[in-house]
């Protein structure tokens, strides 16, 4: 009689196990069948391996959260380190106590009140649990602190909660300090104590605790666990174990597509609302702070995400570098506005009419050059790559030298997929059609997407600043180096988009003394310039630049070097100094 | 609105109109389409006014149609218009009173070109006299014949059997007024009132008692345009036109349409029977449709002239509703009795407009 | 003998008055109207702050006050007489004659007289009214805003350059001020009046001074206040008494209609009557928009063709308040500097 | 109703009375910019698909304030949504916002939700 109060935790646990159990059945039932036919095929492999010690260092011990915020992983580590090894150790406690690990499941939760006699290595034991408990209670104590001042963890804005998230959060943060006060009531009645335990149970003797008191305080604590059970799947902390099946599922090779499918929804609930993301936006410099990820995930989830705040959204990726989970987050967004706009894509029928010429130079060419929309709006960019490839002596074709259309990216972008297709197809078939080797791109808002969506098959895709530096090893051009100081700025899409680093800086200390800046490569800012965003007003967007500028020029550059059009555009009406694209810096250092 | 400041507007322009002895040059699709008008008009001026007008069978169309349709040449028309003259010049009179109003901006235009460039009346004198043997004097004074009439308002007034009042309510008559385009949208010095605001119309009206309804289109084309009303694929242009007007002056209800320019009375007329058999609409409350009438028939109605005597059953829309809001007796059996007293053929009824 | 004689006590003649005083010159002011300020007193709010135009008023009337100036009111002048001696004999309405070294000009601007442009039916259709007109309504605006009608406005229409950039008027000149003062009404009754529709009808939008721009975008972008293209052609009223305009939208090349229910028209500035009479009295020379010809435009704009007679404010053609405050400064400096040369 | 040969042709005059204003209304609630423009016409120089076919967006722009939704449907899918005129408008106009607001703006006028 007296043991119903297990009864809340036990019914809890169920009910978490058969929602799971339907949840993740139906997901992983739902993914495509060659992703299934990976996971067979990769599940006996070293990845398993791998996806295990992710799990550990990742969903226990939150090794990539400690690396950006020490506080904030210790946090998270405490709770979620603490919680298994308290579930480890209350088993192999149950193992000492009874000689098999085939207890009920609530003994390891509740021994102290089942187990008032000694067994073997039982001081030890309750003392390790008291230490554990201890552990959590220091990561439970700093998670009120974050609820009521974010700031102290280095976080500007934190997120905002709905009544399941708060109602299992509650749970959460009174599982534990029940659970101390249930066990120092037992140890104040039987002794059973370990030193933290003790410690309380001795204030508790103070006020003559009885059976009755340590009743309430047992099924306060079975409560609180139950209603934290039934709680998570349907809040935020069902990343705990999602987060491990996506480790999982990630490592077994399967991709997001453009389509949110069912590994798009695991992803989705993966997100452990950290708030790393918010941190690393750009947003909050002109005062967003309702459109960063962590919160589309949350309207993804709640099926509540405007429009604004989905086209809201730079799409420079560096959230996604943080997210400890690594979820995709651009392409989650992007697969979003996919469904959102799917009703109404363009066919673009007037590419059916227009004249099916594909220029050629009479030679085998060498390298077929696309411009792109942006890189026209710089002439000074297509007359430098103009001059260089002269220089060089390649024979090329200037595909879109009159008239071209767009690559497709900036569809892709606001979600036009099918519409984009139809520009892919059409440059795609100009391209093959050419027989040249190498595909010379300006813009890498063009070159994210060729490598991305063209299959192009043999055909190499090569940004010019990845051509140039391959022209200058081969010696077809030579670079005279001057004195002046030059600092780059990494475009998005080409930096984050396409792991193009070095080949920029290379290029650029060949002509120059080049300088660092506070945050570059895969933290590079943006440049505001965006086509990702559809609803960032001009305002809002010099704001942004701004700050940006304020990074790169901290160090007096005499030029401000980019290798993107969009963003040489966006810098060149907000500076003093000289904007240049690398184009234009190595067609001037040629010798 | 303030009726004072407006009226004052509408009577700023006024043109010498000459008083008495006028050379009659009829129209083309007044003596066709409203054939009793012009016989009202010299009943008017010899019986009530007393004035001495000459009707001359000699004379002939001034071929304004076809210049209007490009297929007469201009130094032709000229000639034509030289004729006239000279056949007023002959009658010993210096005075036209013109009845069309494309006559009238056609003579207009030819006086006003003789007077830039005499070397083109030279010419003309000179086609004239090789083509007749006739020589010509240029008028003393032009006139539409709306314009005589504008001219004696007063004197009608006078003698009105009727007024342009609703007999049942007391209420003066709603009129619409329309100004034909050659009347003096070409030469606004040679309208009364102008181009922007004619008064030879409205001043009749308010003499005799009715309402100027001011809407918004009333200075609009009626829709005839020659061109686009010749050429039977441009005709939904023309009758667009019209809709237009029509629509615009719906809401006011206009009890009746007066118009100087037979060619603006026969298509606001007509148009009106097209509008309802292809759109099912008419533009009055009860489904009769507005009566036009020329201000020949106007002045008619307001001396006591029978109305069949004026050829108001040759109508389109008919007039029997005006005539009751009027008071004017008429005699329904007689709305198709030839001058002889036999029976005329009675025409089609239209499917939608009432009759 | 006084040391100045200024014609007009709207702010260029204040102005001029007090800059002068502070250079150490006697001056009088003559003004034919019974308060100083001139068209400032039936203002209601100024561009590009909209702030009151009493505000203004008031600092001016204070400064009067203040430096005790010595003005006539009620006080118009009917001739300027050259005197051989180089000095000026002004004769006025009140049997005074003035003696003067100098006389300043600053009798400003009257409005051109819309009835002039019939077709748009001032003072024919109660729901005309001028800009002019609007400025008084809201100056004295007491509770809801309502058309001559008594009806709250759902579609109001500003129709620019009436009676400026038109030959028809006699006017080829721009009144430089009506644009931005359209804008500025806009404004105004779109938030006096927020469920109204407002329409400016225009031939181009010079907005050349500080601020418009920004208060132009600010019409479009904040409240919605549609700008169409296209110059205003005739006025009809409907039955229902409301306004119907016929303006071309030449972007879209159509001809249009709009059903308004108030037509405010921004009518220019005119050379005023007087200005005529001092070309009469004094020989002095006029430029073809009638204005008074500035002796050279760039370096002597305060300076007429007669020497010692010189001019402040709008005399010499539309300006704006800001303008005609800078213009009368600069024609205190050149007054002293006539004076202390003779 | 008969037939003459001859229909009354559709006014060309732009009636403010009569203009649709749904989907104009729909684009100025989620994207207040499109308000400032000034028919410069910069977005239409430079547009890509300008150079390919007839696409006026300048023109678009107009034709939806007068609610001339059928064209606008016929006219909004041959943009590319390539974003030259964002760089290029003087009011900084979000024009990919108001293309692809049109273009969702129309989809929910088919769908008779607005």
């Amino acid at each position: 009689m007296e043991n119903y109060f297990i009864l809340p935790f036990t019914l809890g646990m169920i009910t978490l196990f058969v929602i799971l159990f339907i949840k993740y059945g139906l997901w992983i039932a739902r993914l495509s069948h060659i992703d299934k036919l990976r996971i067979i095929q990769c599940i006996f492999t070293r990845r398993t391996w791998d996806a295990i010690v992710e799990s550990v260092m990742e969903g226990l011990l939150h090794r990539s959260i400690f690396k950006r915020n020490p506080l904030l992983g210790y946090m998270h580590m405490s709770l979620a380190f603490g919680w298994f090894l308290l579930i480890v150790v209350g088993h192999i406690e149950g193992f000492l106590c009874y000689g098999t690990f085939a207890n009920a499941p609530w003994i390891p939760i509740f021994f102290q009140y089942f187990v008032h006699y000694q067994f073997p290595g039982e001081r030890i034991m309750t003392n390790l649990m008291d230490f554990l408990l201890l552990f959590i209670l220091s990561g439970v104590l700093l998670a009120y602190f974050k609820r009521l001042n974010s700031k102290i963890f280095g976080i500007k804005k934190t997120t905002k909660l709905k009544p399941f998230d708060k109602m299992a959060m509650i749970a959460l943060w009174f599982i534990f300090p029940l659970r101390l006060f249930a066990e120092s009531a037992t140890a104040a009645l039987y002794g059973n104590g370990g030193f933290l335990t003790n410690s309380v149970a001795n204030l508790f003797i103070l006020i003559h605790v009885t059976p009755t008191m340590e009743s309430i305080l047992w099924w306060a604590y079975s409560i609180s666990l139950g209603l934290f059970f039934v709680g998570m799947p349907f809040s935020r902390y069902m990343h705990i174990l999602t987060e491990v099946l996506f480790i999982f599922l990630r490592h077994y090779g399967i991709k997001l597509k453009k389509q949110f499918n069912s590994y798009s929804r695991i992803q989705v609930y993966s997100c452990s609302r950290c708030g790393v993301c918010i941190d690393v936006c750009q947003m909050h410099v002109a005062n967003i702070s309702n459109n960063q990820s962590v919160y589309i995930l949350k309207n993804i989830r709640d099926q509540n995400l405007t429009d604004r705040k989905l086209y809201n959204c730079l799409l420079c990726g560096r959230c996604e570098q943080v997210c400890p989970v690594k979820i995709n987050l651009n392409d989650l967004r992007i697969s979003q506005r996919i469904r959102a706009t799917k009703e109404y894509n363009s066919d673009y029928a007037f590419l059916q009419s227009l004249p099916n010429e594909t220029p050629t130079t009479g030679k085998q060419p060498e390298v077929i050059y696309f411009a792109g929309c942006m890189t026209h709006m710089t002439p000074g960019i297509k007359k430098s790559i103009v001059k260089v490839l002269d220089k060089a002596n390649v024979n090329y074709i200037f595909m879109d030298k009159e008239k071209g259309a767009c690559c497709g990216r900036p569809l892709m972008l606001a979600g036009q997929y099918e519409a984009a297709k139809k520009l892919i197809d059409f440059n795609r078939k100009k391209i093959l059609e050419s027989g040249a080797p190498v595909l010379l791109v300006s813009c890498p808002i063009c070159y994210k997407v060729f490598r991305d969506d063209y299959e192009l098959g043999q055909i190499t895709i090569k940004h010019h600043s990845e051509y140039f530096l391959e022209l200058v090893e081969q010696g077809r051009i030579s670079l005279k180096k001057s004195n002046s100081s030059i600092v780059y700025h990494d475009p998005c899409e080409l930096g984050r988009g396409c792991n193009v680093y070095e080949q920029p800086r290379e290029l650029l200390k060949k002509t120059g003394t080049l300088l660092s800046a506070k945050q570059e490569k895969v933290m590079s800012l943006c440049c505001s310039g965006s086509l990702g965003d559809l609803s960032l007003s001009m305002p809002d967007r010099n704001v942004i630049k701004a700050e940006t500028l304020k990074v790169l020029l901290q160090k007096n550059p005499d030029v401000l070097a980019t290798a993107c059009p969009l963003c040489k555009k966006t810098f060149v009406k907000g500076v003093n100094i000289q904007v240049k694209d690398i184009a234009e810096i190595v067609a001037n250092a040629m010798e | 609105m303030n009726t004072e400041a407006k009226k004052q507007i509408w009577s700023s322009y006024q043109k010498e109109i000459a008083d008495n002895n006028y050379y009659y040059a009829r129209s083309c699709i007044r003596q066709n389409f409203f054939p009793a008008s012009e016989v009202t008009f010299l009943r008017i001026l010899r019986e009530e006014l007393n004035k001495n007008i000459f009707d001359d069978p000699n004379h002939t169309t001034c071929t304004g149609i076809g210049y209007h349709s490009d297929i007469v040449p201009f130094d032709t028309i000229q000639t034509v218009v030289a004729r006239h003259f000279a056949l007023m010049t002959e009658a010993g009179l210096e005075n036209v009173a013109i009845s069309c109003v494309t006559s009238f901006g056609m003579y207009t235009e030819i006086l006003d070109l003789w007077h830039h460039f005499p070397e083109q009346l030279e010419k003309i004198r000179e086609y004239l006299y090789k083509a007749t043997k006739r020589e010509f004097n240029i008028p003393k004074n032009i006139a539409h014949t709306s314009d005589i009439i504008y001219k004696f308002r007063n004197e009608i007034a006078e003698k009105a059997k009727h007024k342009l009042i609703n007999v049942q309510t007391g209420e003066p008559l709603n009129v619409v007024e329309h100004i034909g385009c050659h009347y003096a949208k070409m030469f606004p010095t040679k309208g009364v009132g102008g181009a922007e605001f004619p008064q030879v119309l409205s001043g009749m009206i308010e003499s005799w008692g009715g309402n100027v309804v001011d809407y918004p289109e009333r200075r609009h084309c009626c829709g005839f345009g020659f061109r686009n009303y010749l050429v039977q694929a441009n005709r939904g242009y023309s009758v667009s036109n019209t809709k237009k007007k029509l629509e615009s002056m719906k809401p006011y209800k206009p009890d009746f349409i007066v118009a100087n320019c037979p060619g603006c009375a026969m298509f606001m007329d007509k148009w009106q029977y097209t509008l309802a058999e292809m759109e099912g609409v008419t533009y009055d409350e009860f489904g009769y449709g507005i009566p036009v009438l020329t201000y020949e028939e106007m002045a008619g109605l307001v001396l006591g002239y029978n109305p069949w005597d004026l050829g108001l059953q040759m109508h389109q829309v008919q007039c029997e509703p005006l005539l009751d809001k009027l008071g004017i007796k008429y005699d329904p059996k007689a709305k198709y009795l030839d001058k002889n007293g036999n029976q005329m053929p009675l025409p089609e009824k239209p499917s939608c407009l009432k009759v | 003998m006084i040391d100045v004689l200024i014609i007009g006590g709207g702010i260029a003649g204040i102005e001029t008055a007090c800059s002068l005083q502070d250079l150490g010159y006697e001056t009088v002011i003559v003004e034919k109207e019974r308060t100083i300020g001139g068209h400032l007193n039936n203002w209601d709010t100024l561009f590009p702050t909209h702030r009151p135009a009493s505000e203004v008023l008031e600092y001016y009337t204070e400064e009067t006050r203040k430096r005790a100036l010595t003005i006539y009111l009620n006080t118009y002048v009917t001739s300027i007489i050259k005197l051989d001696d180089g000095t000026f004999e002004v004769n006025t309405s009140r049997d005074v004659i003035f003696h003067s070294k100098t006389v300043v000009i600053a009798s400003g601007y009257s409005l051109f007289n819309a009835e002039r442009k019939e077709e748009y039916g001032y003072k024919i259709y109660d729901n005309v009214l001028t800009s002019a007109d609007l400025e008084k309504k809201l100056k004295t605006l007491n509770g809801e805003f309502k058309t001559p009608t008594d009806k709250v406005p759902e579609k109001i229409a500003f129709i620019h350059c009436v009676g400026s950039r038109d030959e028809k008027s006699g006017n080829h000149y721009c009144s430089k001020l009506c644009c931005v003062t359209a804008v500025k009404q806009a404004i105004h009754m779109k938030q006096i009046c927020p469920q109204a529709d407002i329409f400016c009808c225009y031939m181009d939008l010079r907005m050349y001074g500080p601020g418009f721009e920004e208060m132009y975008r600010e019409a479009q972008e904040k409240y919605h206040i549609q700008f169409i293209r296209g110059r205003l052609s005739e006025v009809g009223e409907n039955a229902d008494g409301t306004l119907q305009l016929k303006v071309e939208d030449t972007l879209a090349a159509r001809p249009s209609k709009i059903k308004v229910d108030m037509l405010v028209l921004m009518v220019g500035m005119e050379s005023p009557q007087s200005t005529a009479l001092f070309k009469e009295t004094c020989g002095l020379q006029c430029a073809p928009n009638r204005f008074i010809q500035p002796n050279d435009h760039h370096i002597g704009s305060n300076k007429t063709n007669i020497d010692g007679l010189f001019t402040a404010g709008t005399s010499i053609g539309p300006m704006s308040i800001f303008d005609t405050i800078n213009h009368a400064k600069a024609s205190a400096i050149t007054i002293k500097n006539y004076l202390s040369r003779n | 109703m008969r037939n003459f040969g001859f229909t009354t042709t559709k006014s060309r005059t732009i009636d403010y009375e009569k203009i649709d204003t749904r989907l104009i209304s729909y684009i100025l609630q989620n994207e207040p910019s499109f308000n400032a423009c000034l028919s410069c016409g910069s977005c239409t120089a430079i547009c890509s698909a300008g150079n390919l076919t007839s696409f006026n967006i300048r023109k678009l722009s107009l034709q939806i304030r007068l609610g001339d939704i059928e064209n606008t449907k016929l006219e909004i899918d041959k943009c590319m949504l390539c974003g030259k005129c964002l760089l290029e408008c003087p009011r900084g106009i979000n024009t990919r916002n108001v293309i692809m607001l049109i273009k969702k703006g129309l989809n929910i006028i088919d769908k008779n939700e607005i």
